[in-house]
């Protein structure tokens, strides 16, 4: 009794930590059991969620089993979700932003440049609050992503387009100071512009 | 040898061989014998270079510093030396304390057999709703970049033009730059860019030489204006395009 | 009694769907009951996991509640995740880990000023592991980015808070002997045992 006791909570375990319907093949095979035990197993572990009426239920779908929440909860699950997804944002979610916006459209890696650190979870939340969105990859090697805002971000920062941006401090004036770093007698003043780009890009 | 190897590997950092050398000659923390400390760290990183191992620079650092101490400490008055050595055993003390609860850590990892799952989906629209001013923005800009936003690594806006034309590629301008070498004569900088068809063409050439130069294959004499430039004798030609598509 | 029931099954609903750690307050609030009440019933639906040994159990982190599996079928949840059994961490990160955790929010600056080699390769791995993760900047030149332990860090590391951290050691013991200039001989014994931690520890 205690080992299949054991079997069902394993179960229960996998398929908690799956999130995604499951195969019973995958499931006995991780179990070193045969499928049928498995699926009779499977069909125990349902009963009991259903005998205490628990927040749970096993779902099978084309012989996969997925856990789920029970449809008398949807109310109260739907409730919660709502209320986490009106958090704030993070500061680190506020940067990423601000540096999307003011640069229109960006790779994550420069994003995670101008920030030193690595900003996947927060371009993925805002991607999911629906402030930022794909626009393309890069003709690059690896095509990176790029990213843009949304017209929701416009909405939500009272916005007409990105040129309402408040304006940056002096950005220009140090750009023309850092353009100027000699190199001025191999190439006219035309060509240093792209030189300046051209390195950077080498160097990726 | 690789026993040393071994042994020396174990070590963080220099005050990780510090600890290491006060606990086995038994010194005391608290009132470092800061001569037999400094003979002691000099003699493991003598031994790490004898051993081929790769000193690092944080190494030197504290060898420099130790013996700047042991130098102030001979002084007639040597307050500063005591204020120093007050100094590194704070700071040995302080690391010791984080070796020791970073052991404590290191044993309570149950925690990690615990799987969690990912929030559940789908149905749940996560739009965001608040309203905020531009100048939050702005704020968060001028924190990310820093006030000056010197570092800031060129816009993709400013790729656009590059990545629109045909990308001359350095590797194949070394090449070009190294035929027109090849019969070991010298050649006038300026001439290496004749035939060049587009700006990226240019730049590409240009990187090359500089690529060349970094890895000594060629020199380049002469004053600003007019320079010329050679190949270095016995560059082997395969050789030089591995290291080039790697440096790519 | 059923209503009871109906709010145990709600909690593990919600609990379930939001995957994340969730405040009482919130719990509360969809189920409009008191904090007092909710806390209770989370105690109850905790006692129920371990009680039929399920392979779920519930956790509290930092006055929050999680679902997650339980150790004893890690293995089982590894091998279908086909997770590699736990690269451990390297003891530059426990180091680190140990820097951030007892400080609570720290800069890199920090970290490698007592670590006293550079900590950037580290960092960056805790935070992609999400053990630790930027709390805001410190209002410094230079703005530096500050970081923290995650709801993760405690997780694995079975924390309920940050408070529940091992003791430091008896630094201001070890510093009055020392003030002691006389006694060495009391002080040789104490030293020599910490001597032999140490030199463990450096063996490993």
């Amino acid at each position: 009794m205690s080992k299949t006791d054991n079997i069902l909570s394993a179960l229960e375990a996998m398929l908690f930590a799956a999130g995604d319907p499951v195969g019973v093949a995958k499931l006995a095979e991780v179990l070193e059991l045969d499928i049928e035990t498995v699926t009779k197993m499977l069909g125990h572990l349902s009963a009991t969620y259903d005998e205490r009426n628990s927040g749970l239920m096993l779902i099978k779908i084309d012989n996969k089993y997925q856990l789920c929440t029970r449809e008398a909860y949807s109310d109260s699950v739907r409730k919660l979700l709502e209320i986490k997804k009106n958090a704030p944002l993070s500061n680190a979610a506020f940067e990423v932003l601000a540096i999307v916006a003011y640069n229109k459209t960006v790779t994550r890696s420069f994003i995670e440049q101008v920030r030193g650190v690595d900003c996947s979870g927060s371009i993925a939340s805002l991607v999911q609050k629906g402030l930022i969105e794909e626009k393309g990859r890069l003709d690059l090697p690896g095509r990176p992503l790029i990213y843009g805002t949304t017209d929701r971000f416009l909405r939500c920062f009272s916005l007409n387009s990105l040129d309402d941006l408040p304006d940056l401090p002096k950005t220009e004036e140090v750009e023309k100071i850092s353009g100027n770093d000699g190199q001025t007698s191999l190439f006219d003043d035309e060509k240093e512009n792209e030189n300046d780009n051209k390195s950077e890009e080498a160097e990726e | 040898m690789s026993d040393l190897t071994y042994k020396l590997e174990v070590f963080e950092g220099p005050m990780d061989l510090l600890l290491h050398l006060i606990s086995k000659h038994k010194l005391n923390i608290n009132d470092i014998p800061i001569v037999e400390l400094v003979n002691q760290y000099l003699d493991y990183v003598r031994q790490m270079e004898e051993a081929d191992f790769d000193v690092a620079g944080d190494f030197l650092e504290m060898a420099a510093r130790l013996i700047y101490i042991k130098t102030v400490s001979l002084l007639p008055k040597h307050e500063e030396a005591e204020k120093l050595k007050k100094e590194l055993t704070g700071e040995l003390i302080e690391y010791r304390d984080c070796k020791l609860m970073a052991e404590k850590l290191s044993k309570q990892t149950d925690g990690f057999g615990r799987f969690v799952r990912e929030p559940q989906g789908g149905w749940v629209n996560y739009d965001y709703e608040r309203f905020h001013e531009g100048e939050e923005l702005l704020q968060a800009y001028v924190n990310a970049a820093g006030k000056a936003m010197r570092k800031l690594p060129p816009p993709i806006d400013s790729f656009k033009v590059i990545v629109a034309k045909k990308f001359v590629n350095v590797a194949s301008k070394v090449r070009t730059v190294m035929r027109k070498l090849w019969s070991g004569k010298k050649v006038k900088f300026t001439s290496l860019f004749e035939g060049a068809q587009s700006k990226s063409d240019l730049v590409a050439t240009f990187l090359a030489v500089l690529e060349l130069a970094k890895t000594k294959r060629i020199t380049i004499e002469g004053d600003m204006v007019n320079p010329e430039v050679q190949m270095v004798n016995n560059v082997n030609e395969a050789e030089i395009f591995n290291e080039v598509d790697t440096v790519e």
